[in-house]
């Protein structure tokens, strides 16, 4: 049973790291980012390190979300994309 | 069930910031790719110290009288690491909002004014 | 970043306290219990941003000035090298406070015990310094950075509230 | 175009490099055999009497590690203060 959400605890940070990259609105994008974080802060816990773990919930989902957002306010959401690129 | 599955993980999270790294254009994506490579390596160094069936390297919160822990110093430096993350990430956007100031774009095509 | 409505902000003064209670308890119990000068300095530095984000900008600078923050960070580092100083008549960084009685100064039982707050020398010493370090450091870096936003104002734009 | 290429190999050969060297790690769950970390186990409780290893390794075995982390921090605040320094402030 264990072993399962080990499983699934993997797989969503992998999910969430294709979206963190693939998605083009910034702000979706640093969302993703802090949805990462959180799996990666579940992951450290699963693996008996929960220092780790506080400071990476504090920082990387708290912290670090509310500095993207105020520099995405600073600068314009919608990521700037000339015509024929992908 | 799981074997070396969590280090395809890291794998795969690595590449995929490295991509990110290379082929975007925006400042502001770029340094979310960078993050995602933060993440990736404290994921990884965290992973190359976890023993199976170890406890918390913590006394208060061992119980049963294990002396089987996690290797903590891994742990010591992975703390640090995250500390100066959010500081070089704090920069870098601080970085892209000046340049947003100054070029009125966040495209490192249209950055590229002072090399003549 | 304009103030949000006046239920949101009274949610945010009720239950931002226990925020800010938990992170100095996670830095005072750095030894005993998982946690420490970074971590429970990140979770403070949360309580902040909290309070930035429901009350707007204007507001929170006429509560707290940054030199509050400047003088936080630099008497945590003097403190932390001080600490690291005093023991010097052996090693660099030696832990001079342990075993020697006095404040910080019992031993602890070997294996696992409960534990007493009143042990482990100078980490307990560091820990506090770190923590008012990375407290002053985090929040000073938000408010430079949000007082960026708009750079032409002094306390960032007019802000007027949903509630009005 | 020819970046691009250029770019999907060097992605390429990074790639191959991380998967050929999972290929010789240890199994996850045993790790290298550690004497550093062993001794920290035994002995942070009777030298620096604390319950916290990785605390007693951040603050007392390493703690030059945590005071060069503490100059960086410093540095990464007084930048961001020096980028958005108002005209009339000192």
């Amino acid at each position: 049973m264990i072993e399962v959400l080990h499983l699934s605890i993997l797989v969503t940070i992998v999910v969430s790291g294709f979206l963190t990259i693939w998605f083009r609105n910034l702000l979706s994008s640093v969302i993703s980012l802090a949805v990462l974080s959180l799996f990666i802060s579940l992951e450290f816990f699963y693996m008996q390190a929960p220092d780790v773990a506080i400071a990476e919930a504090g920082i990387g989902a708290g912290l670090s979300t509310a500095i993207y957002i105020i520099a995405l306010r600073a600068c314009g959401r919608k990521q700037f994309r000339k015509e024929g690129e992908r | 069930m799981t074997g070396n599955f969590p280090y395809l993980v890291v794998g795969i999270l690595f590449v995929m910031g490295f991509i990110g790294i290379i082929f975007e254009k925006n400042l502001v994506k770029i340094a979310i790719a960078v993050s995602v490579v933060e993440a990736a390596t404290n994921l990884f160094i965290i992973t190359l110290g976890y023993r199976s069936g170890g406890s918390i390297p913590v006394w208060t919160m061992a119980g049963g009288g294990s002396s089987r822990m996690v290797l903590p110093t891994p742990q010591a430096l992975t703390l640090t690491a995250i500390v100066i993350g959010l500081a070089t990430t704090a920069l870098m956007l601080s970085f892209a909002m000046t340049i947003y100031r100054h070029y009125g774009s966040l495209d490192v095509r249209d950055v590229r004014r002072l090399q003549g | 970043m304009n103030p949000l409505s006046v239920v949101a902000r009274t949610v945010c003064n009720l239950f931002a306290w226990f925020l800010a209670v938990f992170g100095i308890y996670v830095i005072v119990h750095g030894h005993l219990t998982p946690g420490g000068g970074f971590q429970g300095g990140a979770v403070v530095a949360t309580f902040m941003a909290f309070l930035l984000v429901a009350h707007g900008g204007r507001k929170m600078q006429s509560w707290v000035r940054k030199e509050l923050f400047t003088l936080m960070e630099c008497v945590g580092l003097t403190i932390f090298i001080s600490a690291g100083l005093l023991g010097m008549s052996n090693t660099f960084f030696f832990n001079f406070l342990a075993k020697a009685g006095g404040l910080f100064g019992s031993t602890v039982p070997l294996g696992p015990n409960p534990g007493a707050l009143n042990t482990s020398g100078t980490i307990a010493l560091m820990n506090l310094s770190v923590g008012l370090e990375v407290v002053g450091g985090l929040s000073m870096i938000l408010l430079y950075m949000f007082s960026g936003v708009h750079p032409e104002e002094p306390f960032g734009r007019e802000e007027t509230g949903h509630d009005r | 175009m020819k970046a691009r290429i250029l770019f999907l190999v060097s992605i390429l050969v990074v790639g191959g490099l991380l998967w050929s060297g999972l290929q010789a790690v240890h199994p996850f769950g045993e790790p290298n055999s550690a004497p550093m970390d062993e001794y920290f186990i035994a002995n942070a409780q009777s030298e620096a009497a604390a319950n916290n290893v990785v605390t007693s390794i951040v603050f007392d075995y390493r703690g030059f590690d945590t005071l060069g982390e503490g100059a960086v921090l410093f540095t990464a605040v007084i930048s961001v203060a020096a980028l958005f320094r108002k005209r009339g402030q000192h």
